[in-house]
């Protein structure tokens, strides 16, 4: 009768109740929204924190909302794999909130500023009731909140913000859209062939259902894949993110690619393994082109990465590419493809957070994002320009640090797979990393000098640039954390 | 019950007369104002004798009831939003057909 | 029984008429022309939407038929307030 | 015998889509769209879905038209 | 100032309560049913409703419809029944005409008439009697679209605007 | 017969308004018109779900008291379908409201020159 | 006319896959269709008894799914804030 | 007052009775098509209609920006009624199995949880068609 056992469904509800009291609250009481937002966030982290822990004590846990038995109500299934993504999830999210009230004060009108934190916080509640559900249409419930909140978040950096905000945010809606639609087809063909929406249920009886409607359920699958390649701006589809990214506030770049493209990618990897079933999806040769299509995405990334100045482009393709590695590693339908796919999210996000957190600090004292303008500034902001660098670094691959392992891992899953040409892929794209990132750390600490008075960003933004950053060597030399769930994740996986 | 029956089939028969001379109308007049003409008063009799036969077949009384408020409700709105149309197309500059013998409201408005 | 034929005909010749008013909706000329089709397609709804709740032998539909007729009205208004004033409010 | 006017329905719907994609006048698009939405909602009740009639009947014919409208009114009329 | 909002509250309560009334009868015809759940609920949701718009079914300075109106408005309401079976017959033997004689035209006239609510249905009820549509009010000025010129003659000497005369009158 | 032939006219018109939708989403330049399109190819999803819902004979869900051996339609397709109305509907407002905030910072409603637009711009 | 070659190519690729579903689907109206067969029939012969609604679809979406409906509603309610977020509306 | 006349008169003599049905549906969203979306949607076209013929400010003046801002948050009261459910040791939105009194099958007062939902979810979402359509239609913008 403990509490606990409502902690799946309280992940969800705390952040949603915080978000729905907050516009009351910014119309009285105007000070109370942000310790509101945090301590909702801080409430939903400590809960998936704990449940995480509870999982790998004891196994799945499973929750009937409504108290109804699975097929007829909503059944929200944590298990391996939804706890280490929900604590990923949460952790980042409240980091980047803690970033934000400071970044806010600054760069976000004043009008908008409430509707801001809501809609951050409905983002993160969006991506961790995705997370943690296991019913189909849920999923996609979920999904539309947290993709409505993301597309109004792009254009809310206020007056300060650039002209073409509303023209990147409606293109982020117009192929949201269609993928939207995508999914729901998805779930309606998948729905038909079977009779259930639960995810449990769905991969107990489609095997079943393959011998009677086979061309119903290839053709979901493609929908789904096709709808969630979208968000999470695969390669060809990725014509959405960089705009998104250019005119965003720097916070919800952070959450959307620390995040957002991060849980769609997971809820590919869930429907692969966990509905479909990975053997029935190999063999219909859609995961082949995956594989072809993210093999493209991780160079062609790379290759336009190369090509920007603007730091935050940069970073932008930088997510395209690091997302072919994800999809890479998932559709390589070995353990250590998944592993590493699945080490990489929180390496990326972390690393991305950190990266993205620190331009943000550079925009919030100084306004500039040319490359060029990055000069000498590793003296005058050590801290945060430490961190970017070990985030960098770590990006590249360097030996101790979290990139390292996780492309290690996927490097081993290629070979595993004998898929020798993706090795190559993955090596030569981190040849192509190190081109890019080496030329930002040039700029920042040993080209000269920067011209006018900057100093250390504020406490409330240094410190989440720090822990992210921190992070990086962690999560390196203790890679075995998170792999101890992450292994017992592909080992439940079924490969 | 037969004579119900009948006066129902009767008042839809009429009802259905009504509608579709509405819509001849529409099809056949020349400009917007006397294809409202055919519309607003074909339509809202059309329809309501429809429903008066359906409320006698109906034979409930909150049924019947509720036909009435339909109807009641038609026999308002319907000439509403036709003034609303007429006074718009006006208003933006749609021009009465040719044969029209005196615009008293294109002189008054000047 | 007879009736109840008798309202499946009426059904299919006011689908039919719904055509002939898409018809002048199509060719215009003038939105208040479009505006006036429409309307009559809306009234022409509303008398199949009460044909079926008698067809189904359900008045719950009867239901449904008001919503129409309300909302046909608000949507016409709305319209036309726009083509007068070229602003949809005041 | 009610098929036929199924089919008519449902014709009435394609030729509605169809006409709304041509059309370059958006008011004109608009008003269509909502007939569309008018018989969609005759649609839903003949697939035994009063909710769904009754949810298509307000929000489509009515909120929707209303949005675009007021979309329409605070830009331009016309395509190009 | 005092004596004044004195003297109109009973007027405003009066008001409301005919709002009330007519909002739960409405409420009883919907929803088909006396028990007394439904007469609570309803009786909750007409006195809301009447909180929020009381003042749009009467306003403020308008009389309220009195009893004695009703046996002129019954009159008046047969008539209009009469015109309007009259109008389609009209309508119907000019559309399908082969030749189409018509000859609008668009005439204006005024009314006697003072209430809003009056003239709103003197409009309607020329929207839907033979031949004519009211294109605009203006003041007291009426402008009607004519079908043809026998009903533009008649719209300007109108027995209809007798009838509701005397409604008003009553009221 | 001819019912039996088309039996699955529903689901043939639900996959034309899908494309119609989809081709004027694509091919129409005006953000408006991508709206509407948005909006009949939602709807043409709708179409899919209910009709995989009904039943021969079958009678709305609402339940008749005292009836027996009544079929009713399956009533979940139309749960789920209440729900997607209402995501669609919130969708379709914003990217109004996105829409009206592009035609005041650029003055044309036109795709191709709202980038042109913006690319001279920056 | 890139736009139109995109459109006619998606418009025919898609129309392809959606063609070859259409014959497959169990036909409209089939009640051994699994969609109606596995979980429907106790929504169908117990939801008056579990919940106390005779409208079946609202004791689904308001009782068995209700947690989707919360979904719904935060949907609605993001949609609010969303617009007035571009449209700088809070403020009067 | 002058202009318009029959417009005006005709949806102020409507409005009332538009918005009672819509509190009809929501009412009856248990026992009969319709539910607290449908019958909010209603409404909230009702007070759209006012801000069609009257005017922005009409609307204003019956539903202040304090109470429609506090009527969007009624999502709130959702979530509360869902957390009973964990309050009696069930789950999140647990229904009967929490004790809420269902009602006979049939009686207004049926449904437990599904009735006081509709009633929220109603007022929800009148105030959010009203929002919508304010936010778009308002002329000059702050």
């Amino acid at each position: 009768m403990s509490i606990n056992r409502h902690f799946p469904v309280l992940i969800v509800v705390a952040p949603l109740l915080a978000s729905y009291l907050a516009p009351m609250l910014w119309r009285w009481q105007r000070r109370l929204v942000k310790p509101i937002v945090l301590s909702a966030a801080a409430l939903s982290f400590s809960m998936s924190l704990s449940t995480a822990l509870q999982v790998l004590r004891s196994g799945p846990v499973s929750y009937h909302v409504g108290s109804w038995e699975p097929p007829w109500g909503i059944e929200l299934y944590v298990d391996y794999l939804s706890a280490y993504m929900a604590v990923v999830v949460t952790a980042v999210g409240l980091l980047i909130l803690i970033y934000a009230t400071e970044y806010a004060e600054k760069l976000v009108d004043e009008k908008n500023r409430g509707l801001f934190f809501t809609l951050a916080l409905l983002l993160i509640a969006g991506l961790t009731g995705m997370v943690v559900t296991g019913d189909v249409f849920n999923l996609f419930v979920f999904l539309e909140i947290a993709s409505l909140a993301s597309y109004a978040l792009v254009p809310i950096a206020g007056k300060k913000g650039s002209k073409g905000r509303f023209e990147a945010s409606f293109r982020y809606l117009y192929m949201g859209a269609i993928a939207s639609t995508f999914i729901l087809i998805g779930i309606g063909l998948a729905y038909m062939a079977t009779g259930t929406l639960n995810m449990a249920d769905m991969a107990r009886l489609l095997p079943e259902a393959r011998q009677e409607y086979p061309r119903l359920i290839v053709a979901s699958l493609g929908f789904f894949i096709v709808g969630f390649s979208i968000k999470c701006a695969l390669f060809p589809l990725h014509l959405w993110l960089p705009d998104a990214y250019a005119h965003a506030p720097m916070p919800v770049n952070a959450l959307s690619s620390g995040l957002t493209i991060k849980v769609m990618a997971y809820a590919m990897i869930r429907l692969f393994y966990s509905v479909f079933g990975i053997g029935f999806v190999s063999g219909t040769g859609l995961l082949s082109a995956l594989q072809v299509i993210a093999g493209t995405a991780i160079i062609v990334g790379s290759l336009l990465a190369i090509t920007q100045n603007d730091v935050i482009r940069i970073l932008a393709y930088s997510s395209v590419s690091q997302i072919g590695y994800i999809i890479l590693g998932a559709t390589l339908v070995t353990k250590d493809g998944l592993a590493g796919s699945l080490l990489h999210i929180l390496h990326h996000s972390v690393m991305k957070g950190a990266m993205l957190l620190a331009v943000g600090a550079v925009i919030y004292k100084t306004g500039k994002r040319d490359i060029r303008d990055y000069r000498g500034l590793g003296k005058r902001m050590p801290y945060t320009m430490g961190a970017f660098s070990i985030a960098a670094l770590s990006m590249v691959g360097i030996p101790p640090l979290t990139g390292f392992v996780s492309k290690w891992i996927l490097l081993l899953g290629t070979v595993e797979a004998k898929s020798y040409a993706f090795t190559f892929v993955i090596l030569a794209s981190s040849l192509l990393n190190a081109v890019y990132y080496f030329r930002l750390i040039n700029y920042i600490h040993f080209k000269g000098e920067t011209a006018g008075e900057v100093d250390e960003a504020p406490p409330a933004m240094l410190i989440p640039i720090i822990i992210l950053g921190l992070g990086a060597i962690f999560l390196g030399v203790l890679a075995g954390l998170p792999l101890t769930i992450i292994w017992k994740a592909v080992a439940s996986a079924g490969l | 019950m037969i004579l119900l029956d009948m006066l129902t089939i009767a008042a839809m028969a009429v009802g259905l007369f009504f509608l579709t001379v509405g819509v001849v109308g529409l099809l056949r007049f020349p400009d917007v104002y006397t294809r409202m003409h055919a519309t607003t008063k074909c339509d809202t009799l059309g329809a309501a004798s429809v429903l008066i036969g359906l409320g006698l077949y109906s034979g409930d009384l909150f049924t019947v009831a509720k036909m009435l408020l339909i109807i009641v409700f038609i026999f308002v709105a319907n000439p509403t939003a036709a003034h609303a149309i007429a006074k718009a197309a006006y208003l933006s500059g749609e021009k009465p057909y040719e044969g029209t013998l005196e615009d008293a409201y294109g002189g008054d408005l000047r | 029984m007879l009736p109840e034929t008798f309202f499946v005909a009426t059904g299919i010749v006011l689908g039919m008429l719904t055509f002939l008013c898409l018809y002048r909706a199509v060719i215009g000329p003038s939105a208040p022309d479009r505006v006036v089709a429409v309307n009559v397609i809306g009234t022409i709804t509303l008398v199949i939407l009460v044909l079926f709740a008698f067809i189904y032998g359900r008045t719950l539909y009867i239901d449904v038929a008001i919503v129409y007729a309300m909302i046909n009205f608000l949507s016409t208004l709305t319209i036309s307030r726009y083509l007068e004033k070229g602003r949809v409010t005041g | 015998m009610i098929w036929i006017l199924d089919l008519l329905l449902l014709l009435f719907l394609v030729v509605c889509a169809i006409e709304v994609m041509r059309t370059r006048d958006l008011l004109s698009a608009v008003i269509i769209f909502s007939s569309y939405s008018l018989v969609m909602a005759i649609v839903w009740q003949q697939l035994n879905a009063p909710d769904i009639a009754i949810t298509e009947a307000a929000v489509g014919a009515g909120i929707t038209t209303m949005l675009f409208v007021a979309a329409i009114s605070k830009t331009s009329r016309w395509e190009e | 100032m005092v004596a004044m909002v004195r003297r109109r509250l009973p007027e405003e309560r009066a008001r409301s309560m005919v709002s009330l009334a007519a909002l739960f009868l409405f409420w009883i015809l919907l929803s088909s049913a006396l028990d007394p759940a439904h007469i609570a609920v309803g009786l909750a949701a007409a006195a809301l409703v009447s909180r929020f718009s009381s003042d749009l079914l009467i306003r403020r300075d308008e009389r309220i419809p009195s009893p004695k109106a009703l046996l002129p408005y019954l009159s008046y309401l047969g008539h209009l029944a009469v015109e309007i079976v009259k109008a389609n017959i009209h309508v119907a033997r000019l559309v399908l005409d082969p030749r189409l004689p018509i000859a609008p035209s668009i005439v204006k006239f005024k009314t006697g008439l003072k209430g809003e609510v009056a003239k709103a249905s003197l409009g309607n009820s020329i929207t839907l009697t033979p031949g004519t549509l009211t294109i605009d009010i203006k003041g007291d000025t009426f402008y009607v679209h004519a079908l043809t010129r026998e009903a533009a003659e008649e719209v300007r000497a109108w027995h209809m605007e007798k009838r509701l005369k005397e409604v008003e009158d009553a009221a | 017969m001819i019912h039996e032939a088309l039996s699955q006219y529903n689901y043939i018109v639900s996959s034309t308004l899908f494309l119609i939708g989809l081709y004027t989403m694509i091919t129409r330049r005006n953000l408006l018109k991508k709206i509407i399109g948005l909006n009949i190819m939602d709807t043409s999803v709708f179409l899919f779900f209910i009709s995989m819902g009904s039943v021969e004979g079958g009678r709305a869900p609402i339940v008749i008291p005292g009836a027996e051996d009544v079929v009713y339609v399956n009533p979940l397709p139309q749960a789920l379908i209440l729900t997607a109305i209402v995501v669609a509907v919130s969708v379709t407002a914003f990217a109004l409201a996105l829409t009206i905030r592009l035609y005041e910072d650029y003055g044309t409603l036109d795709a191709d020159r709202i980038r042109e637009l913006r690319e001279r711009g920056t | 006319m890139r736009r139109k070659m995109i459109g006619l190519t998606l418009l025919l690729l898609v129309g392809y896959v959606l063609a070859g579903l259409v014959m497959e689907m169990p036909p409209v109206g089939s009640p051994d269709a699994p969609a109606y067969t596995r979980t429907i029939p106790r929504y169908l012969s117990r939801s008056v008894e579990d919940t106390g609604a005779m409208n079946i679809v609202a004791s689904i979406i308001l009782d068995y799914r209700a947690y989707d409906t919360l979904g719904e509603a935060t949907v609605l309610f993001t949609a609010a804030l969303a617009i007035l977020a571009v449209t700088g509306g809070d403020e009067e | 007052m002058t202009e318009d006349i029959i417009v005006k008169t005709s949806a102020r003599l409507m409005t009332p009775f538009i918005q009672m049905f819509g509190l009809y549906v929501i009412f009856h969203g248990h026992l009969t098509p319709g539910g607290g979306f449908q019958g909010g949607a209603i409404i909230g076209a009702s007070m759209i209609l006012l801000a069609v013929v009257y005017g922005l400010e009409e609307g204003e003046k019956r539903l202040g920006h304090d109470a429609s801002t506090v009527l969007e948050s009624s999502t709130l009261f959702y979530a509360l009624i869902g957390l009973i459910g964990i309050a009696a040791g069930y789950s999140f939105l647990a229904n009967r199995v929490a004790g809420i009194p269902v009602g006979t099958p049939g009686a207004l007062f049926s449904g437990g949880a599904i009735f006081a939902i509709n009633i929220v979810v109603g007022l929800k979402v009148a105030s959010t068609g009203k929002t919508l359509f304010y936010a778009l239609s308002r002329e000059e913008r702050p």
